[in-house]
This record gives structure tokens, sequence and C-alpha cells, in this order.
């Protein structure tokens, strides 16, 4: 850890790194339904690049990619979860039942949304929360973040 | 499925258990990943059908996508359960100075060991 | 009935509720209870005594045919008519005993309530109401001895009482549900009426849990310990009431029971005897007036139990008889005996001087009861025991003589009873406070009321009468002031001389009750052996304990780990034969598989706690490759991404460790476990598959995944749609996992901080 | 009607996730916790209500048909145990308020009992072997927390012990979880029913053993039960108190599910009489040799346990309805000597029988509350706990099973030795310094779940009636099958 930190060139390096796994992160939630990826994924990326945050800049840089607190994303992503279900029992008939819509997009053209995807942000949010809360409790006392 | 699986799921459970079989509370959690290993690729052996991946589109036979899903499903629980393990070592090493875990105290002073 | 029986449960309650404001009116409202019960037993008495018994019924479950059903004929009237006479004199005794204070409304409580499932007992017909009623008055009677709980002594004669008694209440319920199963009854007069064949077992059970409640040899050592209880509970359970109702059940059940075994009156003849001659002999041996009496108890229990359980209509006359006399004179000497102590504060025979003289009254109470139990003449004791005995010349001599002898130490123990009480001091003598009202007048006129049914006793002629022709089928007995010049009367007269004659000689018997006692004490005594079972019990308990709680969580998992491959690989094993083995995968396996093991074996061996989360990572990075190398992407991405968050938080934990660990030694047993863990899985996979009959439900999942759910990722489908459930507890075990982990170390490490 | 099922599981999880957002505010997360769990009970009773009389209601999730889809079945089982845990649910919860205060916020306490909830409603209601799993560790991983998060030096072993046991417990669930997908391709419990009869018999024995050691750890029975009387007794008490009523007869009620949907049907079981005959004993000898209240207490669970195993192992009616409801009734029971543990304790400052005395004198409520349990648990009529040894013994008779008839009834004795040992010690003697006083809100709540123990006594006829017809339908699981394969997506 403390390697990473006094290295000023590996230090700006990585961080640089944080901001490509943050996107690529959120192409795996989105591209997950039809190809390899996934909320799990996504959020397991998302999860990589803040360990790499917190071990080049401390807890500052965990706040740089998630400013909240970390239970407000597990709620947040247990609710849109949640939610997604319900919506189902509401509208379809079945509690988690998935609803599909044909769009058609300017830029992507033809698509089809899947409410499903909203469960799987919920997914993705709860994974972000589970990385960040764990990295800053586990993290935490170390006393030699930089300033 | 291969026997090279299976030999591999059997191998791991084994060595996991002789390694949660002592006191050291990070052997412990090293043994009980290595039986979670050995349990995940036990589910994946038990795999319905072999070939490529379960993605919808090409003419060749699919992997059994369910196996998957419930490995995939078992390795994130067993993650977050070992986090909490981890933090309690650290727990424990903070309070006590030490990861092993000793006998109940209790159960000792009844068997007259106190 | 019913009614009544409910309404002491209220009242308990009710004095329970109140307990604050009810003060010294505890035991006024009390005694509602046994005045109700008297009322009622006055209004049903003519009908009952024509013989039409009264039935009652409550549904409890029916399931399990279990119901309260009561039948009051004219055996139960008796017990009813005890009961009642008996619970109000001691209760309005009880008010004048007591000083209010915050623990009498639970005596109070504790007292009706017993009386309640007293009069339960003696009313039900239904077995299981028997059963019901009996463990109320068990758990009443260790709450009324242990009273005084403040003195450990009390504390464990209650324990000892409710234990024996207990047990053998068990006994007795294994007993009555072997009964209701041969007999294809629940009723007792069912059972009585048809009694059932080779239920054995059946019968002894139920007489154990008799014999237990009757304080009869052996079991009887509960009962002198039990009068750690205040006195009025000690008159009202553990002599007047309570104590019979081991005795009340054999009489009911003793003419089935003959019939259908011929063990059964043998045994309860050895039973009675034994408890006879132990009780009086015991008794002898008391400087307590109090021990005294319970040990007195103890012998004429075994009497009342010989003669109920006999199943002889004419002993069971006598036994009837016998019940309603010892009721009144033992409860009125207890009570006299609770004045006593009042005024002197002692109940040591010793000590006890001029009580005749300060307190004629109580004087002139004592010396009518206890001629009452000596079967002095023109006393109903007298009447009694007449009626027995003449019922027991019919059953030959030698039955006779046995029990002219336990007479004989009768006498001998009411004659050191009274000289003791009233005579002179042989310790330092205490003084004789003066003291009057209802606790002199109440054990007066209980022992008053002896005195006059002994020169009347057509007074409960009826009621006796009516109680036998309900056991026995016949009055084979009669009640008379004077039996004439009969066998029975020259029994009773020569046991009455004999006794007395020792009574005259008290040093000489004191001597041989000594003397004896020097060898007999080396013996085995009852309460010695019940603190020696008790001792026995917590040793072994201990023991065992200490075997299968080590409190070593090595073994823990090593029992769990082989109790589940036990389960596992017994059946399986059968059907390894024939199993074929499966091929060899993808090439690209052996060179992952050998990283997984190597590091895997590497975990085992190294020192370093960095070293091993770096072989862990390499087990996981390499099987998430054999995932890769089997149709497993999704699954391969998700290990690896995994693996490496895994590496970083085992980092951030590993750094507050020492960076070494120590090896733990190999042990057998280690090996062996691991090794059993690794065959089973090995095996349960193997016959697992290769036994496969049905396709598996996946094909649903891959026809339906996109034409239904829209998703080209089969696996990423099945979470979040096809088995989205899985998916939402997933989450939720993540998040509480990380606000566990939040909770556990981070007041800890930032303390470490500052 | 079916809504209320995936409801029961869910809005617990969403007031869990409200809490979470609310962020450290008490009256908030109170009132989301109270209401979710008041939800879960109201559901519960209604689904009992509906499923009493009739077929049980299934819910195929996500719209999904059995066996592909997850199915969640209310049948008679499930409600009747699920609606009796959640009335537990509530009382202590209101009894944790009153205790923890303001301590609740440092620990998430409200979320994770929300969490906890959950996962029993979803194992309990579940229809999917893989989802059974899930649900377990929605319970077990709430259960983690919240039994370690106050620990201290002295007590962390045990809970580490708990956790690391519980892991072990599962990586063998997920083992079974590969042989029954090996053998027969499916997930779903009712398919799997019918495709278990087409297997080898060893295989089929296998399935049903392992499923009844895997959930016997849980259950605590023996020789799987030693974690419990370690760990149990370290957590605050509403947190054991909620573990000791309804964590283990979780466990218990799935080996029920399990054995009756899965097991040999033909005669009694051995291997099941003999483990819960050594449950029985083992258990308490245990109880026996303990000087602490809530050890004395947890040893008693694992005692108790046996005879629900006792029942279940006779294989008929009568046996598993006495099981089924003593099952019911001690969820009742435990949980209120638990509450009632924590009192003592709060009031003497120690649960230690050898520093306790004179509760009965100083406290008398609470000795109140405690003598109508202790009586229960000893099964000393009339209070609920004797009817359901009573039909133990009568189904023994029945089954021809003299010998655990007697087991059964000496461990009664024996229990209720230990109960008077409690009330010796603690209520009876001179009193010890108090050490602190229980609110109204605990005495309320205790009070709450000692009226509903006594009420067992007044609907005894009923819910025997109804734990018959929940054995009828567990032993010809026809009914159940039926039900959730041709359940309407």
């Amino acid at each position: 850890m403390t390697v990473l930190r006094e290295s000023i060139i590996l230090r700006r390096g990585l961080r640089v790194a944080t901001a490509p796994l943050a996107v690529f992160s959120l192409y795996l939630l989105f591209a997950g339904h039809n190809r390899p990826g996934g909320g799990f994924a996504g959020g397991l990326v998302a999860g990589v690049a803040i360990a790499l945050a917190w071990a080049t800049e401390g807890e500052a840089g965990t706040r740089r990619l998630v400013a909240v607190r970390s239970t407000v994303l597990l709620g947040a992503g247990l609710a849109v979860a949640l939610v997604t279900g319900f919506a189902g029992l509401v509208w379809g008939g079945a509690f988690l039942e998935s609803a599909v819509w044909d769009l058609s997009l300017p830029l992507f053209g033809d698509v089809k949304l899947v409410s499903a995807i909203g469960f799987d942000i919920g997914v993705y949010l709860v994974v972000v929360g589970v990385a960040t809360g764990l990295i800053r409790s586990l993290g935490a006392g170390s006393g030699e973040g930089p300033a | 499925m291969s026997i090279t699986i299976l030999a591999l799921a059997s191998g791991l459970a084994g060595l996991g258990t002789y390694l949660i079989l002592q006191r050291l509370l990070t052997r412990i959690i090293i043994g009980l990943g290595l039986i979670s290993h050995g349990a995940n690729l036990l589910i994946f052996y038990a795999s319905a059908s072999t070939g490529e991946s379960p993605l919808i589109g090409g003419d060749d036979a699919l992997a059994d996508p369910l196996p998957q899903a419930l490995v995939l499903t078992a390795i994130v629980i067993t993650f977050a359960v070992t986090a909490l393990l981890l933090a309690l070592a650290l727990r424990s090493y903070l309070l006590t100075g030490t990861d092993a875990v000793e006998d109940d105290r209790e159960d000792r002073r009844i068997g007259g060991a106190e | 009935m019913l009614s009544i029986i409910l309404l002491h449960g209220l009242l308990a309650l009710g004095i329970l509720s109140a307990r604050r404001f009810i003060g010294r009116y505890a035991f006024p409202v009390a005694v509602i209870g046994p005045l109700a019960t008297i009322g009622w037993a006055i209004w049903r008495a003519p009908g009952i005594v024509d013989g039409t018994p009264r039935v009652e019924r409550l549904e409890w479950v029916p399931g399990l045919d279990l119901s309260v059903e009561l039948l009051v004929d004219g055996y139960a009237l008796l017990f009813v008519a005890l009961v009642g006479v008996v619970g109000a004199a001691i209760f309005f005794y009880s008010a004048a005993y007591f000083r209010p204070g915050p623990r009498v409304p639970l005596f109070a409580a504790s007292m009706v309530a017993f009386a309640g499932a007293m009069l339960g007992i003696v009313t039900s017909d239904h077995l299981l109401s028997v059963f019901i009623f009996w463990e109320l008055t068990t758990i009443t009677s260790y709450l009324l001895v242990g009273y005084d709980d403040r003195s450990a002594k009390a504390r464990s004669a209650a324990l000892h009482a409710a234990m024996v008694t207990g047990a053998g209440g068990l006994a007795m319920l294994g007993g009555f549900v072997l009964l209701a199963d041969a007999g294809n009854s629940w009723l007792i007069s069912d059972l009585v009426a048809n009694p059932p064949g080779g239920a054995g077992l059946a019968w002894l059970l139920v007489l154990i849990g008799a014999a237990s409640k009757s304080a009869q040899a052996p079991l009887h050592g509960w009962l002198p310990g039990a009068m750690a209880a205040p006195t009025p509970a000690s008159a009202f359970l553990h002599s007047a009431t309570m104590v019979k109702a081991g005795v009340f059940l054999v009489g009911r059940l003793s003419p089935a029971a003959t019939a259908e075994t011929d063990w059964w009156w043998p045994v309860v003849l050895t039973i009675g005897v034994a408890t006879m001659l132990v009780g009086g002999w015991q008794a002898l041996r008391q400087t307590d007036l109090k021990l005294l009496l319970a040990y007195g108890t103890v012998s004429q229990l075994g009497f009342l139990f010989l003669l109920a359980g006999s199943g002889i209509p004419a002993l069971a006359y006598g036994a009837v008889a016998l019940v309603l006399a010892h009721g009144l004179f033992k409860s009125a000497l207890f009570l006299a005996v609770g004045a006593i102590d009042s005024a002197t504060g002692t109940r040591d025979i010793r000590r006890l001087e001029g009580v005749g003289r300060s307190l004629p009254w109580v004087f002139a109470t004592t010396v009518t009861a206890a001629a009452s139990m000596a079967a002095v003449p023109a006393t109903f004791g007298f009447v009694a025991k007449e009626a027995a005995f003449d019922g027991l010349v019919g059953e030959g001599t030698g039955l006779v003589a046995i029990v002219a002898l336990a007479s004989v130490l009768t006498v001998a123990y009411t004659g050191r009873f009274l000289l003791g009480a009233f005579g002179p001091a042989t310790d330092e003598p205490t003084g004789v406070d003066q003291i009057g009202g209802w606790k002199v007048w109440v054990p007066f006129g209980l022992a008053g009321a002896g005195l006059v049914l002994g020169l009347v006793p057509g007074l409960v002629k009826p009621l006796v009468e009516s109680a036998a022709v309900a056991i026995s089928g016949d009055a084979a007995g009669k009640l008379v002031v004077w039996p004439g010049l009969v066998p029975a009367l020259g029994w009773s007269l020569g046991s009455l001389a004999v006794g007395l004659s020792l009574v005259a000689v008290p040093r000489a018997v004191d001597a041989v009750t000594a003397a004896v006692a020097t060898v007999t004490d080396r013996g085995p005594s009852t309460e010695g052996a019940f603190r020696a079972g008790l001792t026995g019990l917590l040793g072994g308990a201990d023991r065992l304990t200490a075997t299968f709680q080590s409190g070593s969580l090595p073994t823990y998992l090593a029992t769990i780990a082989l109790a589940v491959v036990a389960a596992g690989s017994i059946p399986l094993l059968g059907e390894l034969g024939g199993v074929e083995l499966p091929s060899l995968g993808p090439a690209i396996e052996i060179p992952l598989a050998l990283v997984v093991s190597i590091s895997a074996i590497g975990l085992l061996l190294t020192r370093r706690r960095f070293a091993a989360v770096i072989l862990l990572g390499g087990v996981g990075y390499g099987i998430a490759g054999i995932y890769a190398a089997n149709g497993g992407p999704d699954l391969s991405l998700t290990q690896i991404l995994v693996e490496t968050l895994a590496i970083a938080l085992f980092a951030l934990v590993l750094r507050n460790l020492p960076a070494d660990f120590d090896r733990a030694r190999a042990s057998i047993g280690r090996i062996l476990t691991s090794v059993a863990v690794a065959g089973f899985v090995f095996v349960a996979g193997l016959v697992a598959v290769d036994s496969r009959t049905a396709p598996s439900v996946a094909e649903y999942y891959v026809e339906e995944s996109l034409p239904s759910a829209a998703g080209k990722n089969v696996v990423n489908v099945i979470l979040v749609d096809f088995r989205a459930m899985d998916t939402l507890g997933e989450i939720t075990v993540l998040a509480v996992a990380t606000l566990g982990v939040a909770a556990l170390v981070l007041p800890l490490l930032r303390r470490k901080q500052s | 009607m079916s809504w209320l099922l995936p409801a029961a599981v869910a809005v617990p999880l969403v007031g869990a996730a409200l809490t979470l957002v609310v962020g450290r505010r008490l009256l908030p997360q109170r009132l989301i916790a109270g209401s979710s769990i008041a939800f879960l009970f109201g559901a519960a009773v209604t689904l009992l209500l509906a499923v009493e009389e009739g077929a049980p209601i299934v819910s195929q999730l996500g719209g999904w048909p059995a066996p592909a889809g997850i199915s969640l079945v209310a049948d008679r089982f499930s409600t009747f145990v699920l609606a009796t845990s959640a009335g537990m649910l509530v009382a202590v919860f209101v009894y944790a308020i009153a205790q923890l205060g303001r301590d609740a916020l440092d620990w998430w306490f409200h979320a994770k009992y929300l969490v906890l909830a959950s996962g029993v409603a979803l194992s309990l209601l579940t229809g999917d072997l893989f989802n059974l799993f899930v649900g377990f560790e929605v319970m077990l991983v709430a259960s983690y927390v919240l039994l370690t998060v106050k620990t201290d030096r002295r007590e962390i072993r045990a809970t580490i012990s708990y956790v690391v046991i519980n892991l072990l417990a599962s990586a063998f669930f997920l083992v079974l979880i590969a042989i029954v997908y090996g053998a027969t391709g499916t997930l779903n419990l009712a398919d799997l029913a019918g495709r278990v009869a087409d297997l080898p018999t060893g295989v089929a024995d296998a399935i049903s053993l392992l499923m009844l050691a895997v959930f016997g750890i849980k259950a605590a029975l023996f020789p799987l039960f030693m974690w419990l009387p370690d760990s149990y007794p370290t957590a605050p008490t509403p947190v054991t108190a909620i573990f000791a009523g309804l964590l283990t007869k979780v466990g218990m009620a799935i080996v029920i599910r399990t054995q009756t949907l899965l097991g040999p049907t033909d005669g009694p079981s051995t291997v099941l009489l003999w483990v819960a005959g050594a449950t029985m004993v083992v258990g308490v000898l245990g109880a026996i040799a303990q000087n602490d209240i809530k050890r004395i207490l947890s040893f008693h669970i694992v005692s108790q346990i046996g005879y629900m195993a006792m029942g279940l192992a006779f294989v008929t009616v009568a046996g598993v309805a006495a099981s089924v409801l003593f099952l019911v009734n001690q969820v009742v029971v435990k949980t209120g000597l638990f509450l009632i543990a924590g009192i003592v304790e709060r009031e003497q400052g120690t649960g230690a029988l050898s520093r306790s005395g004179g509760m009965l004198q100083r406290r008398p409520v609470v000795a109140a509350l405690f003598a109508p349990l202790a009586l229960s648990i000893a099964g000393i009529p009339p209070f609920g706990g004797f009817v359901p040894k009573l039909g133990l013994v009568q189904a023994g008779l029945e089954a021809d099973q003299g010998g655990i008839i007697a087991v059964s009834l000496a461990v009664s004795l024996l229990t209720l030795f230990s109960m008077t040992k409690i009330w010796s010690a603690a209520f009876w003697g001179d009193p010890v310094p108090e050490a602190g006083r229980a609110g109204p809100g605990m005495i309320g709540a205790t009070a709450l779940v000692v009226a509903a123990a006594i009420a067992v006594t007044f609907v005894a006829g009923p819910a025997m009636e109804l734990s018959t017809s929940i054995a009828t339908d567990l032993l010809s699981s026809d009914g159940y099958v039926s039900s959730v394969l041709e359940a309407a997506p």
C-alpha cells in the first residue's frame, strides 16, 4: 500500500486508470443482458477502481469517486431493486416480473428496453456501496493517507 | 464436465477442511474459502450440458447456464461473508492480541479444566 | 363442580393481582373457595348419596381425547367435603397465623389454587384430567414448601418433594396412556367397569405414581422434609389432603387392578406395611413435634394405602372412614402445634413446658385429637379403625397382627407427642405467650368434630357408605360407637394397651430406638438416597456435557464435517458400482488445475500471511480460468473481480496482524477428516451426475431467454429475471455484511488511531 | 392474495433499505421498522387465515412457471410457523426499542433486524432449494452481524465459532445443491419430490439424509448442536431471544418440510429416533450442568428440538402433528424465556445463578411472567407445552415406540428440575443488590409473549386440529406438489 503511495509515477498512473475503469464498469452494467457483464461485474469493476483510489489517495480518493455514505448506496440500491420488483407486481401481476418495451432511439436505433435493467442497476448500486463501505471500514485508521 | 473439475473440487474441499481444523482464524478463513471453491466447482461439475458460453445466437450446443448463475450467486455471498469474517478476525486481534480461536471458557469450567 | 374449581383459580389470580392492596384480607377472600365447596357439597349431597353421580364435562383438545371430565359420586363427595371443611378451617386459621406481609398473598393464592386442584383430582373421571390436577398440586406444593425461600433447607425440601412426586406423576402419565390404550377409554368409570387385560406395566406405573404422592416407602422421604412449609400448608397439603391423592387413586382403581393382575394386592400390601412400620418407628425418634406428626402421617398413609389399594370391599369401607377421621384429627394436631409454636417459639419437645397450664384450650384440643389418632374409644378415630380392623380380621390373622403392631407404634408416638408437648422439659424451657382467636378455636373445632362423630357416627354414615358403595359396590362395614365384643375390638384394645405400656416407659423406648438407630442409620436413608441421586445426576451431567461440549471449535467442525460426510457417503457408496468415470476436459484445464493445486498445497505449507493471500489468489484466478474454459465467461469475470477485491480486503486486514503465523502440527484426526471430506465430495459428484434421470429445468431458460425475457446472455437473465429473487437475497447479504464490517472494526480502528 | 407472499419477504427489505437511506434518525427508523414488521405479521396472519381451509397459495416470482421460476408457497404449515414467528418479531421489536434506546442507531439495528425478519419469511415460504440457501444466508448474515457487533474480548471467540460453523454448513449446503441438481436437474422442491422417486435408492437416501444433516446443523440436532449454547448467550437479549425463538425453529421447520416431502415415509425412521433421543438427553443434561440462565435456556433449545425430531421420526400424522404444535409453542415460549432472562440480567447485573436471588420478592411481576413459561416448557398441564407432549406420547404409543416415550418423559422431569433450579436460585433466596431496572417497555413486551404462551392453553383444541391437518398435508405431499407445479405464473 505504502509503496503505491510513495511512488508518484505509479500513483499518477493508477489515478488516471480509475476513470476508464469507471466507464468500463458502466458498460458492463448495461451490456450484461446480452453480453457477459451485468450489475455484479460492473459493480465489482467499480469496486476495483475504488480500491485503487484508496490505495493511491486514501479516504479522499474514495470520496472523489463516491461522494455519499456507503449506507446510502446500499439502501438506495436495495430500494431500486425492490421498486422494480414491486413494479412488476403492480403492472405485470407477479413480483419481480419484468416488462419489455420496444423503443427506437435516435442514436441506437431499435432497442428492446427491459425493465430488468432497473433491477440490475439496483444490484450495481449495492455492489458499489459494498466495495466503498468495506474499503472505508477496513482501511480506516491507517493514519498514512496522503494529505 | 471433466474429471479434472471433480478432482479439483474434491481436493480443494479436503485441503480446506484440513485448514479449518485448527485455531488461527486467518487460516480458517482461507480454509473456508477453499471449501467454498470446492463446492462451487462441484455445482459447476453438475451442469446438465457442456458447450459454448450460454449466449443466444450461435448454433453450437450451450453450456448449462443454471449452475453458472448459482455459482455466481454463491461466489458473491461467500465474498460478503468472508469480508465479515475478516472483520471479525481483525476485531478479535484488536481486542485480544491474537486471532487464535480458543476454547469456550464456560465449557472448560464445566469440564473441570479451569 | 367445574365452576367451583374455576372459582378457586380465579380467587388465586385475583389475590395475586391485588397483592398490593389486599393486605390482611387475603385469607378472608381465599376462604370463599372452600366455603363455596362446602355449600356445593351440601346442595348436591342428597342426590349423590342416593346414587346419582353428578357428571360435568369440558372439552379441551378433542384431537388428543384431552378433556376435563368430572364425575362426583359418593367417593368423590367424601373427599370434596374433606377438602372443603379442612380447607375452610385452615384458611380461617391462617388469617390469624400470618402477620400481614408482602408475601402472604402468594401463600394464600397458592393455597386456594391447591384446593381447587385437589378438588379436580378427586372429582375427575378422565385420566388426563386427573393428571392435569395432579401436576398442579405438585407445583403448588413446591411453592408452599419453599415459601420460606431464604432458607436453603426449605428450597431443597421443595425440590425434593417436587422431584419425587413429579417423577411419580410422569410415570403415572405413562401408565394412564397405556391404560387408556388397552381399555380403549380414558374414563375411569369405563376402565373400572371393563378392566382391560394385559396392561400390567400400566398398572405398575400408576401404582408408582400413587405411591410417590402418598409418601409410601421407599419414596416417603420428601414428606418430612416438606414440613419446611408453614404449618397451615403442612396441615392442609401434607397431611389432610394432597398426600391422600394416591390413596384416593388406588381406592378408585384397585377393584379393576386386582381383577386383572395377581401381583397388585401383594405389592400394595408390602408397600403399605413397610410404610406403616417405617413411619411409626421414625415418629418414635423425633424431637420436633411437627416432624413427629409428619412421620405419623407417613405411617397412617401406609395403612390407608393398604386398605384402599386392596380392592376388598370391607377394607375399602375402613379406608373411607379412616380418611375422614385422619383428615380431622391430623389437621387439628398440626394446627395445634402451630399454635404452640407461635406461643412458645419452639416445637422441640425437650424445651416445651407448662403449655397445658397456660393454654388450656390448646391442651384440650390436642388431647382430644391425639386420642382420636390413638383410636381411643369414643373418638371417631376409634370408630373408623374399628371398621378397618373388622375388615382385616376377615383377611387372616397375620395381616391383622402386623397392622396391630403398627397401631402399637401409633399409640406409643401419640403418647410421646403428648408428653413432649405438655410434659416437663429436659432442656432449658421456653416461656409461653398467651394466644387466642382463630389460632385456638379452629383446631379446637376440628378436634371437637372428631369427638362428636365418635359419639354420633350416624352423622357421616350416609356419606361413608355411599363412598364405599361407589368404589366397591358394597358398604361392607359398619360405623358404630361400640362394636360389641368382636375380634376386632380385641385387636384394637390390645394394641392400645400395649402402646400405653410403652408410653409408660419412655426412657426404655428411647434407649431401644437409639440402640436400633445406631444400626439402621448406617444404612441408606431416603433423604440420603435423594441427595446421592442428585449428586450423581449433577456429576453425570457435568461429565457428559464436558464430553460433547468441549468448547473447542476444531472439534465442533470435525464433528459436523464427519456427520455430514457419514450421512451422505454411506448411502452413496452403495451406488458406486458401475459408475462411469467422466472424461478429461479441454487441454487448457490441466495447467490451470496445476496452478490451482500447487497454490492450494502452498497454502497448507506457508508461514507468511501475505504469501497465503497471494496463493489464495492463485487458486481463485486458476478456477476463473477453468470456468472460462468451460463456457462460463460471466462466472469467470465475476470470479476474477471478486478475487481481486478479496485480496485487497485481505491485505487491508492483514496489515494490522503479525506477518507470520505458526503452522499447526499435523494430526491424524485432521488428515483423516480432510480425506473423508474430499472422498465424499468426489463420490457425491460422481454418483449424483451419473444417476441423472430427467432433463434439466435449465432448458427452459435457454429457450425462453430471448423470446420472453429479451436477453441473449442467459446467465444474466437468470440472475435478474428468472431467478431474480436469489439475486435480491444476495445483494441483501452483501449490504448487511458491509454494515456488519463497519460496526465491527470502525470504532476499534478509530480508537487505535487516536 | 398471492401478492402477499413476496410482499411478506420484500416489505421488511424495503423497510431496511429506507432505514439506511434516512440515516441516523431514531424516530423515522423506528416508524419504518415498526410498520414493516407489523406488515409482516399482518400478512402472515392473513395468509394463515386464507389457507387454513383451502389449498396452498403459490406465487410464481417473476411470472415464470414452476419449476423454472422460483415459487413461494404459503400452505398451512409455512403460514402457521410464519405467523407465530412474526408475532414474536413484533414483540421482541418492542422489547428491543425499550432496551437498546439510542444504541440501536450506532448499530443499524433496525435494518439488520428487518433483514433477519425477511430471511425468516423467505426461508419459510420458498419452495426452491437454492432460494432456500439464499434465504438462509439472508437470515444468517443478519444473525452474524447482530450477534457479533457488541462482542468484547470475552465473547468474541464464541461468536466467531458461530460464524465459522454456519459457513461450513453453508458450504455443505452448496454440496447438497450440487448433488440434487446433478442427479435430478431441478431445484424446485415440489418438482424434486417427483424426481427423487425415480433415483436409485442410495442416491435418494443420500439426499434426504444430507438434508437432515445440513438443516440439522441449523436446527441444532445431535451431534450438530454444540455451536448453539456457546454462542447464543453472548448476544444482547433481544437478539438472543429472537435467535432462540426463531432460528433453530426455522431450521427444524425446514427439516420437517424436507423430510416429509423427500424422505422415506414407510415406517418410523430409526436414525431420527436415535437422533431425537440423544438430542433431548444431551441437551437437558447440558442445561443441568450450567450456571448461567441464558446458557441453561440455550441447552433447553437443543433439548426441545429433540422432541420435534421425535414426532417427525414416527412418520405418522399424529407424530408430525405433535411436532408441529410443539415447534410453534416453542417459538413463543423460548422467546419469552429469553426476554425474561434479559430482564433478570438487567435487574441483577448478571445471569449467573450463583450471584442471583430474591427476584420474587423484589420483582414479583417478573416471577409471574416466568412461571407460566417455565411450566409450559416442562410440559406441566394445563400450560401449552403439555398438549404437544401428550400428543407425542400418544403418537409414540401408536407407533409402538415405548423406548423414546420413556426417554421423553424422563427428560420432561429433568426439564422441570432445571426450571426449578432457575426459580430457586434467581427468584427465591436473599435478594442481591439491584443493578438496574427493566422499564415498562421490556416488561410489557415480555407480557405480550407470555400472554401468547398462555393463550395456547385456550386455543389448544383448534391448534391441534390445525396441526393435524398440517401433518396430513405434509405426509401426503400431493397437494403441495400439484399446487406448486400447476400454479398459474
